[in-house]
């Protein structure tokens, strides 16, 4: 569904089975019309909804005027909400079986940041990715999720699943380029002159994390890591405006994953996409992020959302200063608390 | 003509000798003479010549008078119409071995006979069996496809099979038999069953539409009839260059069979080839509505319609072997 | 959502009366001759009007087309092992399996019944014989198919072949096991009918060879509906049983009904 | 492993060989009539003898198959696609598709011939109408088990139905595809050759027909051995596209292999 | 092939199609019989071969006697061998498509003995790991795997792979008795009353893991992490004498991680299984580690071989510890090394 108010977004509700990921806002022009405005809402296919019937409005009231993105994000929504959560809970299964996997969260991230999510293993982490891509609709509360892009179709979502699935029938090349098959505008370049271009361009990439060589080999033929790999490529094709990371350097030896760090903060520094990064290295955490968040245990809920100001472009070497190192302990604490929490949970 | 008429022409079944006389007047232009285009089809057996016309599908056929009357008692206006009998004989026939202890028809009574579902021979036992004052519960039934019931019989499965002698005749040459010495056969016509049985019908559509085209059919096909009666050889020359898989010896004696057997009578010397006698069709009515239990008794002239035979001067067939 | 599951049910039952309704109208529209193609209604009145009658055949054909079919998923079910497991197997059977699913049994049922007599058993063996060959073909490709990941658990633990095959190979090929029982039932009941039109005294191959032959196409019909609906009844308790065994590899519907 | 691979050929074709020359021991030693089971040495030099005379007869069942057999499988996979991808189709087309299969098509062909006449057309519809159904299931099913990791893929991509259905559900099914390529080749020899029996000059269907009329039945085997044959080797261009295009599955004997 | 001269051993060679994962010795006699005897040798089919014909033999020679295990391992076998890789080679492939997986790695690991195995992503450590689990046959080279079971038909090895791969149509419970169905004595008691037993045995190990009221569960009900504790149990259920972990704490968060690390050393403590443990994680290598392999990049060889001497039990706390830390630095250099070689590798 797609807000119809200057702004179109992307709403994910309950029992809506269709969805489409993100959409951008016609113009940047400054949120907060007329509240009548705000209670139309057109679906993706045309068809018109009063917002009344939704959570949504609420939230979408919160929500302050754009500005430019200027330096370091300032919570508060200087810039415009790319990805919100209110009170967002998911629940697998139903009766005795049902599982809550994510319980009233509330989340609200700009668009540019760079957010990493971080919680003990089953709290929901990789559900809030889901939720956010639209791949999991929320049990209750709402998820909205929006862009800057000009009048593309998707949001060009670029998302790093936690077990990398490629698809065993494509090479590695055919797999990474899978979106550029899929996401307009490549979409309609693809049956054209551009193959070898994106064929390029794929393995350049596979370079980058050095995986050159391997372009035409199955996805079988690789190693867990080199998989995470292109996995990592695959989410970055693209050049989505939102990523969507779920523990993209697991199955890395530190070194390569502290190459990668730094790949993907050039990339985010230089086109400023909004990123959700889920990690369980909080060097990693802190590293990446603008922000870091702490979730409780199953069903999670976000503990502790702390901004991460070191300069940027930050090196390996920073990692090991006092700075870095209290920041780290700080989340330790943090999660020992999560971890707390999760044994009240289950209880 | 100059305008051709296409008739669709069903068989009554796989090409035979016996169906000579079709392709003998389609490969000597007696068809094309009549401003006739006949194109012929092989058929799936000739109660289905019937069901194949009525459906529209084909214009005329090769097919048995006796599913007319069936079809007649009940869709009248929808059955085919015999314009040319051919089989003035019936070919309906129980063939035992001589070995087999049966020595007279009262002798099926506690025996096992073979037969193929809905053929008139196995439809009309119950009917012979009444008319000769056999026990009809006595006589048991085991239904097989015809092609089984000679082998059947062979292995000794069966006592004895209801069959068309025609077909079965040569089945058990064919299966290295010798039908004459080896085999009885008790024929229906010489126990009471005197019916008629396969011929040329047409479709009642076509009898109303086009009635000259049935009559330019009947003579072309009554010229080869009288043509291939004296030259067997010519008629299986038609009949190869229709279908090349024949077995020529088999269909050229099978051709004869038919002019031995079925065709040539003293009825049909007497009236003549393609023609009927109307008591004895109202007779054969009689049997079928009797032994199919009809509801309705149809008249002859709905069943045969001589309407369109050739001047009884020009139906002389006169049958030499060679 | 039980009501979604209900409403889809209604709406499913409904499309299938639509079909009928369809073919009832096409007849009267078109005036179509019931020698030719009847009405469903005349079929089912000739099926309510006879039941009694087809009665024991119907339980004549089903007896042998479910001896048949229990007999055909066996052969299949071992035939297919063999062929996924072995290389060998794979190349030599094949071929000989696929000639001979390409014969029309039809010239296969004379010889089993010259050497069987008439009636049930080469019935039997008819059925067996034409619905086997889907079984192997799934059974075989899913066990070639089977992710080498998924066996290596097992081989990791020394297991045998027949260990992998019980616990790894056979279960994840079960969904299309199901998928092939459904062409199997359905090619049982069409070779048990084929083998009674040659040559039986009782099932509803005999009784459509009768009603045929007195150019009763009603009645005809009335044994297709016959086996139509065996077919289909047969198919549905299969999917009870298929539902509880693949459940778990067509979770994606359990997901979107969440 | 060249050298395996060529001696698991040689092996394989002599099993196949064993099998001819087990059959003709059988009906030496048992003295068989050749009119029940004829010797395939006979079938062999019959099948030579009459090849001038069956070479167009061939032509005739193999276009006519070829046609039913596309047409079978494009309808196949439209129908398979739907089901597997819609519930309500599921339960809708699934009962009627099992219904229809379990009718003997022979029963059917009637019917086409006085819609179409004899010849061709009939032939056509029936090998279509015998061999889609196995598309349909193995369609159907490979949809509704598809892992939802690999369709999340395209799915978190914005992609379509139909982008989904492209990329992930038929690739995947690829190889239950030609599963039932293998099933539906040879289906659809048997209904072309059914129909050919009930209603057609021309064809092997017509050509056994008049031979086992003719109690020739080495000429009916001549005629079954030329179907198997013509399966065979429709099987055999199937396996190596299949090769090409679904090796990712079997890549488990490719690991053994290394 | 069982090596028949008074210990039973597996040897996995080329081109042998057919194998068993280990044996048990009969007696704990010494080794260094008479050559000649060593030359003979049993598969598992009772034929015997000539050793002669096998690579393995060279190998075979340089074993020391058996002696009783006390305290700390000392190299240089004063255990019996459990695992050894003799210039094994793995190419995966053919042709111009071969991938050198391995080259020319020699390793020898003790019985009881705690290896970990560090190296860049796909530098083959994985690869090691299904070559002694018998997955996959050395191109060239050999591999023995030996063990001090008594009379037991496979070695009962533990595997937890890389991608928790468990068997969709099971429930996590069955899927971590699957062991206990195949292995033997398991496997015979298995249909007999045992099977509640075994269920109960399952369900504590599940509770150890923090994945209690999971049991019922299916695979893909659960988050990566609790796949991955999951496949951790199953690894562990038949108690093998030898457990092979690839990764296994990767989908972790550090809390959770250093938790499992202590139940695998108390474990390990308790029973001393010989464990070869493929980690990322430096810090896990060196505190579960009793001996830490450094492989270079592809194709891999062991770099380094170096013993970790802290007291056991240890601590997360002594992690801290300055010696730790050092130990941790040292390795960080070798993998430095290891890239590099990669470097000359790839070139
Ligand atoms: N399809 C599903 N059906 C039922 N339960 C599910 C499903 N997917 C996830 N869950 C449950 O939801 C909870 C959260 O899962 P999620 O994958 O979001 O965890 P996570 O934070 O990513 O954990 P990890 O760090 O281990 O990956 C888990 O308890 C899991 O068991
Ligand atoms: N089945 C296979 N076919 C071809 N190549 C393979 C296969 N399995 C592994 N390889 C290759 O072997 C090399 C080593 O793989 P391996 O899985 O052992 O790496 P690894 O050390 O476990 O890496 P990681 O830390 O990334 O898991 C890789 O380059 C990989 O591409
Ligand atoms: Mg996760
Ligand atoms: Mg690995």
């Amino acid at each position: 569904m797609v807000l119809s108010y200057h702004n179109s977004r992307l709403i994910v509700r309950p029992n809506c089975m269709q969805f489409e990921v993100g959409i951008a806002q016609k113009e940047s022009a400054g949120w907060g019309g007329k509240p009548k405005d705000h209670r139309r809402i057109l679906d993706s296919k045309g068809k018109f909804w009063l917002a009344s019937r939704l959570h949504a409005l609420p939230a979408m009231m919160r929500m302050q005027p754009h500005s430019e993105f200027q330096g370091t994000l300032v919570p508060g929504f200087a810039a415009p909400i790319a990805i919100e959560l209110s009170e967002a809970s998911v629940t697998f299964g139903r009766g005795a079986r049902a599982v809550p996997a994510l319980s009233m969260t509330t989340l609200r991230i700009a668009d540019g940041e760079f957010v990493a999510l971080v919680g003990p293993s089953g709290c929901g982490k990789s559900t809030i990715l889901r939720l956010v891509s639209g791949l999991v609709q929320p049990t209750s509360g709402v998820v909205i999720v929006g862009g800057r892009e000009v009048a593309a179709r998707a949001l060009r979502v670029g998302m790093a699943f936690q077990n990398p699935t490629m698809l065993p029938w494509m090479s590695i090349e055919r797999n990474i380029m899978l979106p550029l098959k899929i996401v307009e505008p490549f979409r309609s370049q693809f049956r054209k002159l551009r193959k070898t271009e994106f064929r390029d361009k794929a393995n350049a990439l596979l370079e980058q994390v050095g995986l050159k060589g391997f372009a035409n080999r199955y996805p079988w033929q690789l190693s867990g890591g080199m998989l995470q790999r292109a996995n990592l490529c695959r989410a970055l094709i693209h050049e989505p405006r939102m990523l969507l990371l779920d523990e993209p350097f697991g199955a890395l030896d530190q070194f390569t994953r502290e190459e990668l760090w730094s790949i993907l903060q050039d990339l985010w520094i230089a086109h400023r996409p909004t990123v959700l990064l889920v990690t369980h290295d909080l060097r990693e955490a802190a590293f990446l992020g603008s922000r870091i968040c702490v979730m409780s245990a199953r069903p999670g809920r976000i503990l502790d959302d702390s901004r991460v100001d070191f300069a940027r472009p930050r090196t390996v070497a920073m990692t090991f200063e006092p700075d870095f190192v209290a920041l780290n302990q700080k989340l330790r604490a943090f999660i020992v608390d999560a971890r707390t929490a999760s044994a009240q949970g289950a209880a | 003509g100059a305008q051709e008429t296409t008739i669709k022409f069903t068989l009554g079944w796989k090409t035979q000798g016996s169906d000579a006389a079709f392709f003998y007047a389609k490969d000597h232009g007696f068809f094309k003479e009549e401003g006739l285009n006949v194109v012929i089809d092989q058929g799936e057996g000739s109660g289905a010549t019937v069901t194949r016309i009525m459906s529209g599908a084909y214009d005329a056929g090769f097919g048995d008078v006796n599913a007319i009357i069936q079809n007649a008692s009940t869709k009248p206006q929808d059955a085919p119409v015999m314009v040319y009998m051919i089989w003035n004989q019936p070919p309906f026939a129980i063939v035992t071995k001589k070995t087999s202890g049966i020595n007279t028809i009262k002798d099926f009574e506690g025996h096992t006979l073979g037969g193929a579902q809905g053929t008139p021979t196995t439809r009309l036992l119950p009917v012979f069996a009444q008319k000769n004052k056999l026990e009809g519960e006595k006589i048991k039934i085991s239904n097989m496809a015809p092609n089984l019931q000679e082998p059947m019989l062979i292995k000794g499965d069966i006592d004895a099979a209801l069959v068309f002698n025609i077909t079965s005749y040569f089945n058990l040459v064919l299966n290295r038999q010798d039908p004459d010495k080896d085999y009885k056969w008790f024929s229906f016509g010489d126990y009471g069953l005197d019916l008629y049985s396969n011929g040329v019908m047409v479709s009642r559509k076509l009898l109303a539409s086009n009635p000259k085209v049935v009559a330019g059919l009947v003579r072309a096909v009554n010229k080869a009839m009288i043509a291939i009666a004296k030259d067997q050889n010519a008629g299986m020359k038609a009949a190869v260059n229709y279908d090349n898989l024949i077995n020529i010896e088999v269909e050229k004696r099978r051709l004869q069979f038919s002019f031995d057997k079925l065709i040539v009578s003293p009825e049909m010397k007497e009236i003549g080839v393609g023609d009927v006698k109307d008591d004895r069709m109202a007779r054969a009515i009689g049997i079928i509505v009797e032994g199919y239990q009809l509801a309705r008794a149809p008249a002859p002239s709905e069943i045969f319609s001589r309407e369109f035979l050739p001047p009884r001067a020009e139906r002389e067939l006169v049958y030499t072997a060679n | 959502m039980p009501d979604l599951d209900y409403r889809q049910k209604v709406w499913s039952a409904a499309l299938i009366m639509l079909f009928f309704v369809a073919w009832e109208l096409f007849c009267l529209v078109t005036g179509m001759s019931d020698l030719v193609l009847p009405r469903p209604s005349q079929v089912f009145v000739t099926l309510f009007e006879k039941f009694p009658i087809l009665w024991p055949h119907i339980l004549q054909t089903l007896a042998t087309t479910m001896i048949g079919f229990v007999l055909g998923v066996g052969l299949g079910v071992v035939l297919g092992a063999v062929i996924g497991v072995s290389k060998t197997a794979y190349d030599t059977a094949y071929p000989l399996l696929v000639g001979f699913s390409s014969i029309p049994k039809v010239a296969v049922v004379p010889i089993f019944v010259l050497w069987f007599g008439s009636g049930t058993v080469p019935a039997v063996l008819t059925a067996l014989s034409i619905c086997f060959f889907p079984i192997v073909v799934n059974i075989a490709t899913g066990l070639a198919t089977t992710e080498p990941e998924l066996e290596d658990v097992l081989k990791a633990l020394g297991a045998s072949k027949f260990d992998i095959l019980w616990n790894v190979g056979l279960p994840r090929t079960m969904p299309f096991f199901f998928a092939s029982l459904k062409v199997a039932i359905s090619y049982a009941f069409v070779g048990a009918v084929l083998s009674e039109t040659v040559a039986s005294n009782r099932g509803i191959g005999n009784v459509m060879m009768t009603a045929s032959s007195n150019f009763n196409v009603p009645l005809v019909f009335a044994g297709l509906f016959v086996l139509a609906g065996l077919g289909v009844a047969l198919y549905v308790i299969f999917s009870v049983i298929e539902g509880r065994i693949t459940g778990w590899a067509t979770r994606k519907s359990d997901v979107i009904a969440t």
